[in-house]
């Protein structure tokens, strides 16, 4: 019998800076290296549930301020060397450390101190109870590394992951090779490579020309009707934890005015944005929060459209004429193009709005570091981050004292239904206050070849776990 | 000769210099800092002062351009700020793929369109010249994105003879020509096209010159007086042409790299500029800049060999 | 002593006579006034109103009540095309104002004075021309913001060494011709000269070269457009019709087939008019680049 | 049976008709001058020969060369003929050959092409050939390329290329125009010399009687595409029994009735004082470091002009004339040296000090139709010197003084209204002339202004410049090539030789008894009509 192919080319949209995980914010290298090169002590499974990987198990202290975790046996790094305590606690430490360029350092932030107990036993303790320490443990940016080959990781990273590093062409793509000594099951892939392309629109010729096998976050647009007609392929839409908000200046009149916003937020209609903006994938989202995470609530009908109720609400906050505003809207199609749909949305009520197109670039710099705008369309991207309308001087402009207080509360709690009340809580009170539009959950449109096992579908944290895939034969 | 050469060398390096204080300011005024692209939304205060320290984005302004200048004197273009890697090996890695594909079109168009260009002159208002040149008016016309895309979709995901895209490296040999050659194709098309207009016109003036009658009444057959006397007198617009579009070709691939997602110079500025990695955008652009010097002078050395008269004058 | 009869035709009719009998001519100014003329009726009317978008109407085929189709936020693509044409046809316009307006009076004036203002000159011209208009056109954007405007700034500016260069030719050709010469012996200077005398001479070149860079000046707006550079929502252009377009080529070729269309026969019919042209106005000049 | 027999031979070019009739025939070792004003036909009737016509060109009747029907040869067999039995020289020297090819390559190309012989062999061909025509090979390698060579130097290669296979008819058409008389007679002792040594035909074409009459045995005289008058040399130009034939060479040899100007008071201050002037043109440098070497074009060049007299400056091309008078009409500046103009300064004035001496010095120049802006109306090209009035004058005084104008110089005042192109040569240099007087000066400068001009125009402008110079008293500085002409015309010359005055005095005087080896030269060579069909009619003596 044949056996079954062992290659695997897999097409993502940006090319990372380099591969170090835990020296680098960009999304691109995770997707490149977790799980797949290195590992955490814990990781992130599938739909976003704690699962042991360097740590085969651990325990926590009463106070719930004391983790101990148990190393596996046997564990050798892709340069031969062993993994023990040690590397732990460097990793660790050296993540924590003033001049870490970490750019998670707030996963770190609650550990008092590290212990080795034993080369094969490590204790954290933390300042206070931490509710998600272990899920923050498995990030990315919290991955265990060698102190022999920290340094050079960006270039030539050394990891414990079932696949080593093989080549980087720039501009091209990144190769992975099956390393023999894994401490775990072999992987079924001999060879991973995971290839550049971003252009949406080169996309889907290199999938229908079967140049590409498998794209876990296929930016194909309307094409993906066509494709998923195609036996060849299969599609699943998935969620993303990318909540898709028009975010609006709430620190600059008009926008200031609740009353403004709630008439902002009954103007959308959020099934045409869906169909316009993201090819009519995309679950509806009524508040800063992932409908895949268990603590979600839907909130999709505290504003729905109603054109008339919209305009009312104007009038009472003193805009029966409308106003004149502008829209910034970064490079993606869904912000391009919603942009376009919200614009003549908001028009109905007498809202005209100027569209600016700005690159990434100028997004940071003008709306997000300087706070000069009036709307803008963006994905939030990161997992579990309701708690940036409690920062400071962050670009929503956005303060309540209540919202901070639950925030603070949900970081000292540990008790998992606790929390989801917390959530829930947090979720209302910035629904309420009609903060941002709300508008739906980024999909994770996973493209790839029918043969293929293993994929996953959604996508809790920005990986492309390839360590369960394999080929039919 | 080697005079003139020197002497263009100056200028050029004149050039070069006004060029870096030219790209370093304007670079200087790109709105976005490549700190903050670099570290995302959410990085810290200090961790983005500690990264712009470490990219020494805090030195004044014109120790900066010294610093890069000296440095480039010495064939060092700086790091990049995105891959951390020398910006010369970057450039390197990158032109393995952008001059094979530049010099593949070049050589592509100038085959097609230069026989076309005579072959056309050579039949002035015959149903042949007509043909090829009505082709000729249509392949300037047709935006070489677009027709890139209707290659794509007709020999890559119909026929499937070529990839749709991407650069697998010259290690795949044949694999690699393969790549390049549809991007090739549609880089040469309008240039063909062009090149076989500018070539008939050169033909059909020189074709009336004195010196092709005498060739005629030497007895020697059209097709002898066609490609022996004309084409070498008709080749000095045909080479300011193909000048041209050799610093196009090189620089000019950016839409057709970002059609066929081709790790090129094209694309890596593209990148950068979007990225700010600013210090890869001005090696490229020097680079570039360098490039149209060069070539520029090689046509000049050229058109001397074509024409002797241009040996002497100077 | 005798007087001799004066014969021959006027000029201009002969002109006249020519350009009616000029085949590229002739199709060039069909092809090049009915896009004019589309584009002058999008300002007072189009078939549907582009502004209002029916998403639920999104990419529709070809049909009678929209025989071009609809696009991805189902506005009406015939209309689109009406109005892009009026925005790519402004930038390439404007594009090639700017080149010319600038550029023929440094060439004339280059030409006109010789010396060091000519070699500063034609370094300028080098300067520019070694940057890739491309890649200075992505800075320009990136310094100021993608959009219309700028896209014309960025073409405009590398229009101008092409006329400088064009002009300077042309001027450098008419100026040791003895009129010149005779013109100089009449007392005038090199302004009078250069408006009286070489201007004129050297203005069929510049109005071929202006359809040449008016024809490259629209392929140059659809390049940045397709970048993501040039128009933005919700102005339509060809260009930017042709970025959205290229995503869903599988799903509406439509999308992507009209755009194009309209490009390559906008730029098809500029090209046979200043072949056309050039035929016409002299057919003695030797082409010059 | 005769070399050449050319019967009943028409030409048209779409529909125009080109070429009537044309009857023509040629023995072995015989010289036929085809001689007519511009545009007769023979160019074309040469072309028809050769079997080298423009497209759409249809040709009818009997052509027979060598046995050989011509009109029905296919191109292949036209393609053996030319260059081997059939050899022709082109009018333009500096065109006629491939500028990037070396002469050895050209002149051995049609051997080889013919012979079938390998490349070394039909260099030795080559480099015999051009040794024939002068050009020896230690002096001009093979490997010389046609820029290398002089105006001369390349029509003796094109005469190479053309006789290279000893052809049994040859034909020059205008083979000397293009040079100066100098030149032009030494390439003509060498046809006369080919002739002589292979019993060569030649069908020398020419509009200059006098060439052909020193030439030719036998002549046809051609006008609008039609035969006039055909035979003996001498005896159809002495006898001139055709109207036409007798127009011809009364324009030819042209002499202005000469209505002389108001005596030239010796005393008189000079209106024209040009003193030791020098001008130098800065040469390309050969290397950064080497400083730029220079040509003197001009070199100590003295003379003066009274009020009202007119000089010749006569003198090899290139010998610096037009240089000379540039500087005079202050468009270009001497090096060094000085000019005095009706008493003011010129050398170093700026544009409006000039304004005066502009008003009072007017040009004219050799192409009356390069110097027309072609798309300005006849009105705006005449009136253009009007700029230097100090006040402008109104559109009916302007209009009155161009039509006074071209009233002067006999073309009526409807001509206005037109432009450049509608007027034939003689009428443009008409219009140029007015253009010159408008403003009334006191000199005029005329740059070779009849050369370009047919010789029955040419005529026509001499008288104009004698009836000028008699009626207003104009000082004239006649820059020409052509010793007739200055005969004609000037009451003074000046011989000028690579940059310097050589010999001046009356025009008479020093053309009949020439001081110096340059005025010889140009005396010698200069070719006369008179002269020739004197000498030819006492060759043909002892044959009565
Ligand atoms: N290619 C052509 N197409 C149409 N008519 C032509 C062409 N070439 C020449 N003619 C015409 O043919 C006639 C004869 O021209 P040809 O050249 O034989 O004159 P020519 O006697 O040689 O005059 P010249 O002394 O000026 O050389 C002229 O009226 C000319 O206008
Ligand atoms: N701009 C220039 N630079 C260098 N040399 C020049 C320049 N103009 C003219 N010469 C040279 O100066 C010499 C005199 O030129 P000029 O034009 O005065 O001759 P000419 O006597 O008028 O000849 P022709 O009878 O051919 O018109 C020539 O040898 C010419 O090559
Ligand atoms: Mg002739
Ligand atoms: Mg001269």
């Amino acid at each position: 019998a044949m056996s079954a192919r062992t290659d695997l080319v897999v097409g993502v949209v940006l090319e990372p800076p380099h591969l170090d995980p835990t020296a680098g914010a960009a999304a691109a290298i995770d997707e490149i290296v977790y799980a797949n090169l290195f590992e955490g002590l814990t990781r992130i499974g599938p739909n976003g549930e704690v699962q042991p990987a360097l740590a085969a198990n651990w325990t926590v202290s009463g106070d719930g301020k004391s983790y101990t975790f148990k190393l596996r046996e046997n564990v050798k790094f892709h340069d031969g060397t062993q993994l023990d305590a040690e590397d732990v606690k460097f990793s660790l430490e050296r993540a924590m450390a003033e001049s870490s360029t970490n750019a998670q350092k707030g996963l770190f932030e609650a550990i008092q101190s590290i212990e080795t107990i034993d080369p094969a036993t490590v204790t954290v303790n933390l300042k206070h109870p931490q509710g998600s320490f272990l899920y923050n443990m498995g990030w990315g940016d919290a991955v265990i590394v060698a102190p022999e080959s920290a340094e050079t990781n960006k270039e030539k990273p050394i990891g414990t992951g079932p696949f080593k590093f093989g080549n980087w062409a720039k501009g091209s793509s990144v190769t992975l090779t099956r390393f023999d000594d894994y401490w775990g099951d072999d992987v079924a892939l001999e060879e991973v490579e995971f290839r550049f392309i971003p252009d949406a629109a080169a996309a889907v010729p290199a999938l229908l020309s079967g140049d590409v096998h498998a794209f876990p976050n296929a930016q194909v647009g309307d094409a993906l009707g066509q494709i998923q007609a195609d036996p060849r392929f299969e599609v699943v839409i998935g969620a993303t934890e990318g909540e898709t908000i028009l975010a609006m200046n709430n620190g600059k009149e008009p926008f200031s005015n609740l009353k403004v916003r709630q008439a902002i937020s009954h103007a959308l209609n959020r099934d045409e944005i869906i169909l316009g903006a993201s090819s009519g994938n995309g679950v509806p989202i009524g508040s800063h929060f992932s409908p895949a995470n268990d603590a979600f609530v839907d909130l999709t009908d505290l504003y729905p459209h109603d054109t008339e109720k919209a305009k009312e609400l104007l009038a009472e906050a003193g805009y029966e004429d409308g106003f004149k505003a502008t829209l910034k809207l970064p490079p993606p199609a869904y912000a391009r193009q919603g942009g376009e749909i919200i614009a003549s949305q908001l028009r109905e009520i007498g809202i005209d709005l100027e569209i600016i197109p700005v690159e990434w670039a100028q997004w940071l710099e003008q709306v997000f570091t300087n706070k000069d705008y009036d709307l803008t369309i963006v994905s939030h991207t990161e997992p579990n981050d309701i708690n940036i309308y409690a920062r400071d001087d962050y670009y929503f402009a956005y303060d309540n004292e209540a919202f901070d207080a639950v925030i603070e509360e949900l970081d000292q709690t540990a008790d998992p239904e606790k929390r989801k009340e917390l959530y829930a809580q947090a979720q209302r009170i910035i629904a309420d206050d009609a903060v941002n539009g709300f508008l739906f959950q980024l999909p994770k449109t996973g493209v790839w070849d029918a043969k293929l096992n293993g994929m996953w579908e959604n996508q809790p944290i920005q990986a492309n776990d390839v360590t369960g895939v394999s080929w039919e034969d | 000769m080697s005079a003139y050469i020197a002497k263009r060398a100056l200028t050029g390096f004149a050039t070069l210099i006004v060029a870096s204080l030219v790209v370093f300011a304007v670079l200087e005024i790109l709105p976005g800092d490549p700190a903050r692209i670099m570290l995302g939304m959410n990085a810290s205060p200090e961790a983005l002062a500690a990264l712009r320290d470490e990219m020494g984005l805090n030195q004044p302004l014109v120790t900066r351009y010294f610093d890069w200048i000296s440095g480039m004197a010495v064939g060092d273009l700086g790091r990049s700020y995105t891959y951390s890697t020398p910006v010369s090996e970057l450039i390197a890695e990158r032109l393995e793929v952008s001059l094979p594909l530049a010099l593949l079109a070049l050589a592509l168009s100038t085959l097609i369109a230069i026989p076309v260009g005579v072959f056309a002159a050579s039949r002035r208002g015959q149903a042949a010249d007509t043909v090829s040149m009505g082709l000729a008016q249509i392949g300037v016309a047709i935006p070489n994105f677009w027709f890139a895309l209707l290659l794509v979709y007709v020999f890559a995901v119909g026929l499937r003879l070529v990839p749709a895209g991407g650069f697998p490296g010259w290690d795949s040999g044949w694999q690699a020509m393969k790549a390049l050659l549809l991007p090739a194709v549609s880089l040469a098309l309008p240039q063909a096209a062009i090149l076989a207009r500018v070539t008939r016109s050169a033909m059909l003036e020189v074709l009336g010159e004195d010196y092709i009658r005498t060739a005629r009444a030497k007895g020697l057959p059209r097709r002898t007086v066609l490609w022996k006397h004309a084409l070498q007198n008709a080749l000095i617009p045909v080479l300011t042409i193909l000048g041209l579009q050799f610093a196009f070709l090189l620089a000019g691939t950016i839409i057709i790299e970002n059609v066929f997602y081709l790790p090129g110079l094209g694309r890596l500025v593209f990148q950068a500029i979007s990225q700010r990695d600013l210090i890869v955008v001005e090696g490229v652009v020097m680079l570039l800049v360098a490039a149209v010097i060069l070539v520029n002078l090689l046509v000049d050395l050229l058109y001397a060999a074509a024409d002797p008269r241009l040996r002497t004058s100077r | 002593m005798s007087i001799d009869p004066v014969f021959e035709a006027s000029g201009e009719r002969h002109i006249l006579r020519q350009a009616l009998t000029n085949r590229s001519f002739l199709i060039g100014l069909t092809i090049t006034a009915v896009i004019a003329l589309m584009a002058l009726i999008s300002l007072f009317w189009t078939p549907y109103d582009i502004t209002r978008l029916e998403v639920a109407q999104r990419l529709k085929g070809l049909s009678l009540e929209h025989p071009f189709g609809t696009d991805h936020l189902g506005r009406d693509i015939l209309s689109m095309i009406m109005v892009g044409a009026r925005n790519s046809i402004a930038v390439a316009f404007v594009a090639v104002g700017i080149g010319a307006g600038i550029g023929v009076p440094l060439g004339a004036w280059a030409a006109a004075q010789r010396g060091w203002a000519d070699e500063a000159l034609m370094r300028l011209n080098d300067l520019v021309f070694a940057f890739p208009a491309l890649l200075s056109a992505i800075m320009i954007t990136a310094i100021f913001g993608p959009g219309a405007i700028n896209a014309i700034i960025a073409i405009g500016i590398f229009n101008i060494p092409v006329f400088a260069r064009v002009a300077r030719a042309g001027a450098l050709a008419i100026w040791p011709r003895e009129y010149i010469l005779a013109a100089r012996a009449s007392g005038k200077g090199k302004f009078l000269i250069s408006t009286e005398h070489i201007l004129p001479n050297i203005a069929s070149v510049l109005l071929v070269q202006g359809t040449i860079q008016f024809a490259l000046g629209i392929l140059a707006e659809a390049g940045l457009s397709y970048l993501g550079l040039g128009a933005q929502p919700p102005m339509p252009s060809w260009g930017r019709m042709l970025f959205d377009a290229q995503t869903r080529l599988v799903v509406a070729p439509h999308l992507a087939l009209f755009p194009g269309l309209a490009i390559v026969i906008t730029v098809l019919g500029l090209n046979l008019l200043g072949d056309g042209l050039r035929d016409v106005l002299d057919p003695r000049v030797r082409r010059e680049r | 049976m005769s070399l050449l027999e050319i019967e009943n031979l028409s030409l048209s070019i779409g529909s125009t008709p080109i070429l009537k009739d044309i009857d023509l025939h040629l023995e072995q070792g015989e010289v036929l001058g085809l001689v007519g004003e511009s545009g007769s036909g023979k160019s074309m009737t040469a072309l028809t020969l050769m079997q080298l016509l423009p497209a759409r060109s249809k040709a009818a009747g009997r052509l027979e060369f060598d046995g050989i029907d011509i009109l029905n040869a296919p191109e292949a067999a036209m393609c053996r003929l030319r260059g081997d039995d059939l050899g022709m020289v082109f009018q333009e020297p500096m065109t006629a050959l491939n500028p990037v090819k070396t002469i050895g390559e050209q002149v051995a190309e049609g051997i080889r092409w013919h012979t079938g012989a390998n490349r070394t062999d039909a260099e030795i061909r080559a480099r015999r050939m051009l040794e024939r025509v002068g050009l020896p090979e230690t002096k001009f390698p093979l490997t010389r390329y046609p820029h290398e060579l002089s105006g001369g130097q390349r029509q003796r290669v094109v005469i190479a290329i053309a006789c290279a296979l000893n052809p049994k008819l040859l034909i020059a058409d205008e083979p000397t125009t293009a040079l100066d008389v100098v030149l032009q007679a030494q390439i003509l002792d060498l046809l006369r010399d080919l002739v002589e040594e292979n019993r060569m035909g030649l069908l020398l074409i020419s509009h200059d009687l006098a060439v052909v009459a020193q030439m030719a045995d036998r002549i046809t005289i051609m006008r609008h595409g039609e035969v006039m008058e055909s035979g003996e040399t001498a005896k159809t130009l002495l006898e001139q029994q055709h109207p036409y034939t007798r127009q011809l060479a009364e324009a030819s040899t042209h002499v202005p009735a000469k209505a002389r100007h108001m005596e030239t008071k010796g005393a008189s201050a000079p209106l024209l004082d040009v003193e030791n002037v020098v001008r130098d043109y800065r040469l390309r440098r050969r290397s950064i470091f080497a400083p730029p070497g220079s040509f003197r074009a001009v070199d100590g060049v003295s003379f003066s002009l009274k009020p009202g007299e007119t000089t010749a400056l006569v003198g090899r091309s290139g010998c610096g004339k037009s240089t000379l008078a540039r500087m005079v009409l202050a468009l270009d500046r001497p090096t060094s040296g000085s000019i005095l103009f009706n008493g003011q300064q010129l050398e170093n004035a700026d544009d409006a000090d000039l304004r005066a001496a502009r008003r009072n010095m007017q040009v004219v120049f050799q192409d009356p139709y390069g110097s027309f802006n072609p798309r300005h109306t006849i009105e705006r090209l005449v009136a253009e010197p009007l700029h230097l009035a100090d006040e402008k004058p109104s559109r009916e005084e302007r209009r009155q003084r161009v039509a006074e104008a071209l009233d002067n110089v006999g073309l009526p005042s409807s001509a206005m209204d037109r432009y450049p192109h509608e007027f034939s040569g003689g009428q443009r240099q008409r219009i140029s002339i007015a253009r010159a007087i408008i403003m009334r000066p006191k000199l005029i400068i005329a740059d070779e202004p009849v050369s370009a001009l047919d010789v029955s125009i040419r005529a026509q402008i001499l008288d104009l410049f004698a009836e000028l110079n008699a009626t207003m008293g104009l000082a004239c500085l006649f820059i020409t090539h052509d010793l007739t002409v200055a005969r004609a015309l000037t009451d003074t010359v000046m011989v000028m030789h690579e940059g310097r005055i050589v010999e001046r005095g009356k025009t008479g005087a020093v053309f009949d008894d020439p001081q110096t080896e340059p005025a010889q030269a140009l005396v010698e060579a200069a070719p006369d009509l008179e002269r020739a069909l004197a000498r030819r009619q006492r060759l043909m003596q002892p044959r009565h």
